[in-house]
């Protein structure tokens, strides 16, 4: 395997979502051409039948996925949803996703006071929350799952329990979004 | 900005930081020569310029002060007044070295992170929702495991507003230092000298300071002095003639 | 390939986590020896330098991860660095943590001679570090992540060099230590 052919192994198994020859050429800085030949010595590689992980042309582009062989392993191995106590930043990004829903990554730094990509990551990793398509602004927005839902023993959205009995300052006028993003800001100083 | 770079222009000692904090572990310069001051001046200036304070080189820079004080401030006490110090200075010196040895080894350690960090860059790891039929298998099989209220919990803390600092309890003094003079003024008018304990007696200890404060405005305007016989003795105040 | 080297394979591509080989074998339905035996299999397929993809060891269990070949193109695809570098001072907190833990904030800031707070706060939004209880004093006590782990490369805390390396050696310790005590008594004469 060449290096340009090692960089598109490398992509594609990065990206969730299949890539396209384009984006691949972009990525990788050279032409299409290049992109179809490295995919065609991949191709050697991933063949089906010799590997746990096989290379798939789909709508959109190219994709790495598992082989059907493994899928009893795998529905072992995930049958039982791992589920360590969330630290603080966690829980946090998490309940103002449940109760904002669907908010974006910007609001919910802007609530926190502080960036929260690795809290939200590993949220999703962990099938949490997922995307829910994107803000006038561009912005993913997100929102929680169903397995969410059954991770807190919730038959539904409606409910979460009432966030009154913790509120600091019940009297405070306003929505809780807009409440959460002004507590935010001031404490963002 | 890291700290080699922070010149220093002293009576006895001209150059970078780390080269005078070498000098004076090779005992090449005097540290009871220096002005630490100085140092902690020219710090700052240095600071000013670069416009930022650099929070990693501000506290290298705090924690290398920090044990020149100490070690100075131990090596000018009078050598009569060992028996009164908490630490004999085999002491003193094992303490200061035990607390240079460990946050040495953390530095070090530190540094060790980074170098490793750096061979890992280019390594990076997978991190995807799972398959669709995956994900439906995980959510059959999943069971209620957190409490809903930790995230109702987690609301109310995002709602809190930090409350303004509290100044109520702090005072206004209740002396100011112009209060003060006129009163050390009226006692050299009608007694010419007297006794500081007299000028505050009765006083708290925040009155007592203050007029000590304007004892010395007194001197500063040659108004009055003082004579002290024996260190800690009474104070007598007298007016300048 | 085998197929037992397959499911193996496919099971670390979908995990997001590094998977113990006991895992591995409770999810093949095999004992631990298959496993080690497929993982050495699978290691001459990912042997560094010839894929984009190599085996790793990191946080007690096996993980794939990019090759460093692929990472110009990576941060172009998903336009991020892989992880910000630390600044000295966040460097210095997780030294501490990672070889002192269960540690507090006043024991960090003790040893570094400075409050730790910002540090300290960002290394556990970056999700390096965690709150591990209390200690009996009350204060919040710290210990690393998986994350830290897989970050820097550890197959495990006990893959951190011992803390005596970093020391200076026993020549260094004595002469700084006759520097400090010549220091202490020239002052008497």
């Amino acid at each position: 395997m060449n290096d340009l052919a090692r960089t598109v192994e490398a992509l594609l198994f990065l990206s969730a979502e299949p890539i396209s020859v384009e984006r691949l050429a972009d990525a990788a800085e050279v032409s299409e051409g290049e992109i179809v030949e490295a995919l065609a010595r991949l191709r050697e590689h991933y063949a089906e039948g010799y590997r746990g992980v096989v290379l798939r042309e789909v709508a959109g582009g190219f994709t790495l996925a598992t082989d059907p062989v493994a899928e009893r392993a795998a529905r072992r191995l995930l049958a039982r949803p791992r589920t360590p106590p969330l630290t603080q930043a966690q829980a946090e990004c998490l309940a103002i996703v449940s109760y904002l829903q669907p908010v974006s990554r910007p609001e919910i730094a802007r609530i926190r006071g502080v960036a929260s990509e690795s809290a939200v990551g590993t949220l999703l990793e962990r099938g949490l929350i997922e995307e829910s398509g994107r803000s006038r602004f561009g912005a993913t927005l997100y929102r929680t799952t169903e397995l969410f839902e059954k991770l807190f023993g919730l038959s539904g959205l409606d409910a979460l329990p009432d966030p009154s009995a913790f509120d600091p300052s019940p009297q405070e006028e306003g929505e809780l979004r807009e409440r959460l993003l002004r507590a935010g800001e001031q404490r963002a100083g | 900005m890291s700290l080699a770079t922070l010149d220093l222009d002293l009576e006895v000692f001209h150059g970078p930081f780390d080269l005078l904090l070498t000098l004076v572990l090779r005992e090449e310069v005097d540290l009871l020569e220096v002005d630490l001051a100085e140092v902690v001046l020219a710090y700052v200036e240095h600071l000013e310029r670069a416009g930022e304070l650099d929070l990693e080189a501000a506290t290298e820079f705090l924690v290398l002060i920090a044990a020149l004080l100490e070690l100075k401030s131990r090596l000018m006490l009078p050598q009569e007044e060992d028996e009164g110090l908490d630490l004999e200075p085999r002491e003193a010196a094992e303490e200061l070295l035990a607390r240079m040895l460990e946050y040495h080894r953390y530095k070090a350690a530190a540094e060790h992170l980074h170098e490793r960090l750096a061979a890992e860059h280019g390594h990076r790891y997978r991190s995807a929702p799972l398959p669709p039929e995956l994900r439906r298998i995980s959510i059959e099989a999943a069971e209620a495991a957190y409490d809903p209220e930790l995230l109702a919990r987690a609301i109310g803390d995002l709602l809190r507003i930090p409350p303004p600092l509290d100044l109520t309890h702090v005072r206004r003094p209740a002396v100011s230092v112009d209060q003060r003079l006129r009163h050390l003024r009226d006692l050299l008018a009608t007694r010419n000298r007297f006794s500081f304990d007299d000028a505050v007696k009765g006083a708290d200890r925040l009155t007592e300071a203050v007029t000590l404060f304007a004892l010395l405005e007194l001197y500063k305007a040659g108004e009055a002095k003082w004579e002290q016989e024996v260190p800690f003795g009474p104070i007598t105040v007298v007016p300048t003639q």
